[in-house]
């Protein structure tokens, strides 16, 4: 019977067992399941495989996708191709971390402790802001609980959302809003911009906060200025989603008075892996720690005075506050954070700097060439970092299509979540796309008939 | 001897890097011109600046801080700390697995929607459920988005139902997430068999009742018996089911929630199908659904059609997403593999030898601790340290004394109806000696409270650090290294 | 300048340190190097690459080879596609092992001693041999020691080799003999079974050792009752090399009296790795334990009498008898050494009976299929493992291209080794290789013109 | 608190499995047509019975009862213990290197041979040398090779040259090498300088030497300054002059074997070029040769023609085979990786480093030990305890003390020329605070032998086990676990 080796009891030692407490049969521990509902015969399975079968069948599975390593991907759109230093898995890889659970023992856990203090510290240095969590599930979610915290902290129910920000992240924040009666009012856009007039009108005494996305879907880096000065004084909260890799260049949020800070961290040393697992980074400022949610790491002592970390402000969590606690997560995205935290400490701030060019060098290379090709037009005027849009001459799936038979991924089909801009697609280049893979690009598109 | 360990920030030195990237292979625009002086960061970026080899001996010192299920026992009550196989580790980094975009078009990616639709056809199976959505990330999650299921449900059928139902031993996330989804909490109180109290539980439901929330084995190590009855009696006033799946591993193969009248489960893939947990995730909250819920599940769902799998997002009463992209794929990949060698029978025998394991254990533990409910248990079991509390030693220090027999401790102070509790699940990967030497080291700190009391409410003495100051780490709150904490 | 992540000095600290040690540049610390010899200039290497840019490189020369994972593989001759447990990986992935040296500490080394001392108790165990070393360099050195190690032992200066002994094998120990004025004299082969009469004729006082290999490079298990004892009598020893998966079902080689027992144990959860690095096993009775070359690992105690292990019987190493060592191997194969003591633990006896089983039914089975067909002939008669020849209808050479072109590894070409077989090859057939791929392999071979 | 670790055969049950293997899937015929009883084994294979997570747990036990260079400092010298990059981990187990067969047609290893032939460009430039073979596995099999090749070569001109001059300072392989391949040692002694005695060399040499081994720079850290004299000299009789590449790691860029004379060279990949020690392996000792030794060669040689490159099997003067096939191929990957990243400038720069952080830790050390030459050294350099000595303290205690500050020892006794040696290899990958601590540990442990001698010489106390009785290992010789020994 395969799976055995995962089994260390033997039939000999079960029956042992099964005398040592009075049971002739293991039946006998099941008889508390009434008859109507214990399971006749055998689960419909197919029949286990060996260790050796099953890396066949897993092997076959992914042999038959078509992976980022065996082409030149312009996808974005949430979830980045960017360069993770192959020390990231030589520290993900310790058991000692990554068979762990959540650090409740201390004493026991100081590794997992540690790390995480190190990772909010960096997370912190990153956005500027003076407290962050150890980590939400993903940028969507991160964002969603940041609004619902920002509703709690001003104690309204209304937030007005930026059509800028992902289609994927408002669907998430939308759910998670209407499940608890809260409303979201979106903010059109011009140019691919937040339309400040429509904010400065929108902006009243029952609004909770203003959320943004910055740089935001459409690739664009708005302007931030006096946003949360406008919100403070009218008693509302300015929460944003960044991208992390842009923060080395671009201002820090709190250089501009973000209240809540969230993102997707998973270009910070954690592969695409089809959407998941992904990782929630969460910032906020000093006086709405203890609004937060998810766990967080504090430093304490021991009774010699010996310095330790601890999961801290328990109190606010589910395990002890049940419904009143600021957010439902138990086991959140710990080894994606792991993973980001020897990133960001590899990389260093002249390594961060480095990245960043080379996404904003490459872009501006690639979005000149792609400007110039007849047919095609960078649809909105303004500041890009790594992504940006482009109408194009035929429909996204048609060019895409064409460019898979090159062996090339192309951008983001934004028609479905962006009927206004027509046939357009959201292109993305990293640090990881050469030069030759940019040309080939252009040399794709121009072929369209 | 005890070292403290020194942070990232306070190593290394300016200029030293950890990683190496190429020069731009583009022509270089002047900075100013791609990004304008007044959108560029002002303030500098002090990240730690150390080498490759500092960074690894860092990382390598911290993981020898901590204790993992490879390090020794892990009998964590409620979280399943089962060994997670390594054959799951190499498939999940393969490129083919790893390194696809979730918005690559459906005829790139076929062997991961293949492995997605063989999931939940297996998944279906084991919990007798008809349809399975893998984009909830984690239990709490799984929970949300099954309330959300539920809201739909009735709002469709223009009830606006305000009460859930959640037995008072039920997991902290069971309350956090009801709440979550706009609901109102009303606790069910446990009768003295330790399950559900049915009376209690009829007085409570009415029609504004959405949904009785039910871990069955329950968080007492359990099986709630009266589940038919219970089941008929939420469906009378038109309320639903949910299953929190996190103790599943007691009844794989010998019960299904879909047999008991459930009409919406979570599942643990980080519990259950042994996924690592990673230091507190990532996990997978997957969602079955009975066919009611089917059209209301998050989109998309992973479908078969002739030109092979894809993604259907045509679901127009959809709740829509809980997740950015399409849940924890990476995690599912494992759990699929681990169900691949186990099959049928290697699932139920895993669940006999968790219900033996803990049986076994349970019964040479209760002559030193109080164990309230004193029948045979399912995979877990609750002793109660009111007999050590008398001699002023509680459940969180029996914790600490086991630090220093290299035994990660049981789950402490859960579930909150059983006083100084200690819930103890061994599951089915852990041999009969290591049962054994757990139970002599849980008699001799009994031994102790009797003779030295204070050399347990003094413990650990062998680990990393002594016993740490929670009080202060709230009251002299630093969630963060500064400069200036130097 | 790339590399600089493994190189923590900045330049500040650089002259601080030069300050320290009174010099001026780097240069004053090699004015010892003669001018005449000092290098100038830049040594002519190609520009360094970065860790994205050299994996981009690394991976498309690993993309340029056709691998055992991209094809059903029939070659054997030493170098084995047997299963590898993913646990083995994973022990030998802690860096507390692999980036270890030797131990001399015995104190901080308990974990390599105590796995040395459990692999060294695996392979008696395996072979029913008294004592073995920590490993030398892979089967083909292993089994030159062994003739080296016999003529020791015996004060003698030849030795009878099989020619039924692989001849790489041969050649190494050729190799390693004609340096120190030794002697070998090979043996001819009957029906690919060594001559028994010719080994009769041939021993005498002058002999320091026979040499076999069991089953021999034609993939035959030659019967052995009586050799050893025909040996002793002349105060000859036997010396053999043997596969390791054939132990668990064929007789061990203590049964019949070998003296010297060695081996390539890269079969046993080591990847092929394109011939290197392997692991030379080698095991010996209780009475040669002083003559064997290589490290030992011991038992012993600590002053509180707590078990422990050390480097034992030192004195006859290089590093301490120089000249007289018995050796002169200083690094060995100790990582593959670990990953064949995992192997073998984690198979246990029934998972090694059925490795050897799985292997003895597949190749018996493609050798019933390939002589069924017209044109091939099972070349001899006799007991087969995994490996058999076959006399071929075409050049092997030929065969196998055609092979190829249906992503098949045909068997070893045998005609450069042993002409007076003509067209022949050795196939292997492993746990690994399916009924479909021997199928196929069947079909392929049917195709010749 | 000192805990034994159980031995695998003292652990498990009969029956429990650590692995699955499939079923077979062809007709099985029965055992005895397939292989008669007369062939069987008779007796049991008494190996260990474990599941894989107790297995996986005793390997995670005994890794945390082992040092190694990611776990702290390992200043052992003449082994240059640098940090081994973790990308080159990740490129050797790549299935398109490590599941290749050695005996696969040239055409389907076009990449394996292309990275031999640019190993092979890159390693002849940094030493000198005109062709390379990677068949030796280790040094001292690249000792072993190297003598062959000169004992080839003497033959070729049918001179049967019987002596191998070898500095006393030397390593021991060097000496067991030239036995090794029938030679005659005649040792050569160091003069005042630590350097090779000019004069003694000039005596002992004569038409019957066949060459000089040399280190250089030697084992005492210091550079062979004569070398032109020493070469031209061997030469002069028609001897060749053999270097052991194993202190490489001082000279890279500054310089090279081949421009001092030498014919041919030996590497230490696992030294040099940054490829983990394995606990003692595997290394790869390739062997790099002047034109005159190139028709000796081990065959094959790697060529690049117009279809691509090939291994070149006509070598008629070739002396063989060395190893069963290519050498450690897996080991060199790792080190073209390694030279691949770092580029002349950065192996320059890493020997300029290791040169720099030597002479640093000479400098502070000195003060409290004694250091035979007192003038720049270049990787390494070799203290002596006699002072410590004269207290009743050997070298050998010291290292037993640095156990305990998480120091890996530097290596003691060697070499021989110096009293109570301590020799210290510090690397270019460690940074200036390491080499403070370490310099701050053995600054401590100088003051401990004057003030509690006892104190060294009881160390270590904070490792798994307690100083262990050598002599002991000897005398009750146990090699091997048995049933009895129980
Ligand atoms: C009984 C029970 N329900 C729900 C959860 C929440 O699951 P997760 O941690 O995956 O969010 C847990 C987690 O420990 C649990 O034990
Ligand atoms: C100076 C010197 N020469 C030769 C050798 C032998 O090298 P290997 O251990 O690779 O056989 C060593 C090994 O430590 C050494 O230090």
């Amino acid at each position: 019977m395969s799976g055995r080796h995962f089994l260390p009891l033997t039939d000999a030692e079960r029956s042992a067992m099964l005398k040592r407490i009075g049971a002739d049969s293991v039946d006998d521990l099941f008889l508390d399941v009434p008859a109507a509902v214990r399971f006749q015969g055998e689960m419909q399975l197919p029949p286990a495989l060996s260790e050796l079968e099953a890396a066949g069948h897993l092997h076959s599975l992914a042999a038959r996708n078509k992976n980022l390593r065996d082409c030149a991907s312009f996808l974005g759109a949430g979830v980045y191709d960017h360069f993770i230093p192959s020390m990231v898995r030589h520290v993900t890889g310790r058991s000692e971390f990554y068979t762990a659970y959540t650090p409740y023992q201390a004493e026991m856990s100081q590794g997992v402790l540690q790390a995480i203090f190190e990772y909010q510290t960096m997370i912190c240095q990153l956005t500027g802001m003076e407290a962050a969590n150890a980590s939400l599930y993903d940028g969507a979610t991160a964002l969603a609980e940041g609004a619902v915290m920002a509703c709690a902290v001003t104690g309204r129910s209304k937030v007005l959302v930026s059509r800028g920000v992902s289609p994927f992240y408002r669907a998430v924040l939308q759910n998670y809003f209407q499940a608890r009666g809260l409303q979201t009012e979106e903010l059109p856009c011009r140019d691919g911009q937040t339309d400040r007039d429509a904010v400065e009108k929108a902006v009243g005494g029952d609004v909770a906060a203003l959320i943004q996305q910055r740089p935001n879907f459409f690739g664009l880096l708005e302007e931030m200025d006096g946003v949360a000065d406008l919100l403070h004084k009218q008693g509302a909260l300015l929460v944003l989603s960044v991208d992390p890799l842009s923060l080395p260049l671009v201002q820090a949020p709190a250089e501009y008075g973000t209240d809540i800070v969230t993102g997707e961290g998973q270009g910070m040393g954690n592969p695409p892996s089809f959407g998941g697992p992904l990782l929630g980074f969460f910032a906020t400022r000093e006086k709405y720690i203890r609004r937060m949610p998810g766990r967080i790491a504090g430093e304490t002592v021991d009774h010699d005075g010996g310095r330790g970390f601890v999961l801290t402000l328990q109190t606010r969590e589910q395990h002890i506050r049940r419904e009143r606690a600021t957010s439902n997560i138990c086991s959140n995205q710990a080894l994606n954070a792991l993973a980001a935290a020897v990133y960001l400490a590899a990389m260093g701030p002249a390594g961060m700097r480095e990245v960043a060019l080379l996404c904003l060098q490459k872009a501006a290379y690639a979005r000149e060439k792609i400007a110039a090709l007849d047919g095609y037009r960078i649809t909105f005027p303004g500041v890009y970092f790594k992504e940006f849009t482009v109408s194009l001459p035929e429909a996204a799936r048609t060019l895409n299509r064409r460019l898979l038979s090159q062996n090339i991924l192309g951008g983001f089909d934004l028609s479905k979540y962006y009927p206004e801009l027509g046939e357009a697609a959201l292109f993305c280049v990293t640090e990881t796309r050469t030069r030759a893979e940019i040309d080939t690009l252009v040399q794709a598109l121009e072929g369209w008939s | 001897m005890r070292k403290e360990k020194t942070l990232l920030f306070e190593m290394g030195s300016p200029g030293r890097r950890g990683c190496s990237l190429p020069d731009c292979d583009v022509p270089e625009k002047p900075l100013d011109d791609l990004l304008p002086a007044r959108l560029r960061r002002r303030q500098p970026l002090d990240l730690p600046e150390l080498s490759e080899g500092e960074l690894i001996r860092h990382y390598t010192a911290l993981s020898r801080r901590n204790h993992g299920v490879d390090s020794g026992f892990y009998p964590l009550g409620s979280c399943t700390m089962k060994y997670n196989p390594k054959i799951n580790e190499d498939i999940a980094v393969l490129p083919g697995f790893a390194y696809l975009h979730p918005c690559q078009d459906d005829c790139t990616v076929q062997g991961a929607l293949e492995l997605l639709y063989r999931a939940e056809a297996g998944l279906k199976e084991v919990t007798g459920m008809d349809r399975i959505t893998f984009q909830p990330v984690a239990g709490a999650q799984g929970e949300l988005t099954g309330l959300m299921l539920i809201q739909a449900y009735h709002r469709a059928r223009n009830e606006e139902r305000r009460k859930v139902l959640i037995p008072d031993s039920a997991h902290g996330t069971n309350p956090a997430s009801a709440a979550m989804s706009g609901f109102e909490v009303v606790q069910i109180p446990s009768d003295a068999r330790g399950l559900v109290d049915l009376e209690k539980l009829k007085e409570a439901l009415g029609p504004d009742t959405a949904a009785l929330m039910l871990t069955n084995p329950n968080t007492l190590g359990l099986f709630e018996a009266d589940i038919m009855e219970i089941a008929a009696a939420v469906h009378e006033v038109g309320g639903l089911l949910y299953y929190d799946g996190a103790n599943l591993n007691a009844v794989m193969g010998f019960a299904r929630p879909g047999d008991m009248g459930f009409d919406v489960v979570h599942l643990n893939l980080h519990k259950t199908f042994a996924t690592p947990h990673g230091g507190g995730g990532p996990g997978s909250g997957v969602v079955g659904v009975k066919e009611r819920l089917v059209p209301y599940l998050p989109l998309p769902l992973v479908e078969k059609g002739e030109q092979g799998y894809y993604f259907n997002y045509d679901l127009p009463l959809s709740i829509g997403k809980v997740h950015g992209f399409h849940g924890n794929f990476g995690v599912v990949v494992k759990a699929y593999t681990y169900m691949c060698m186990m099959g049928a029978a290697g699932l139920k025998q895993a669940s006999a030898d968790a219900v033996l394991n803990a049986n076994y254990l349970m019964r040479r533990l209760k002559k030193n601790y109080a164990l309230t409910h004193d029948r045979p248990c399912k995979h877990e079991f609750v002793l109660s340290a009111v007999d050590q509390k008398k001699q002023g030693v509680a459940a969180g220090d029996i914790a600490k004394a086991l630090l220093d027999y290299g035994f990660h401790p049981p789950t402490v102070y859960f579930p909150l109806i059983v006083e100084e509790a200690l819930m103890v699940e061994p599951t089915e990967t852990e041999s009969m000696e290591t049962l054994d030497r757990f139970a002599e080291a849980m008699e001799e700190i009994a031994r102790l409270v009797k003779e030295d009391p204070a050399r347990v409410t003094g413990a650990p003495y062998t680990t990393p650090v002594g016993r740490l100051d929670e009080v202060r780490a709230v009251r002299q709150l630093r969630v963060r290294w500064t400069p200036e904490s130097e």
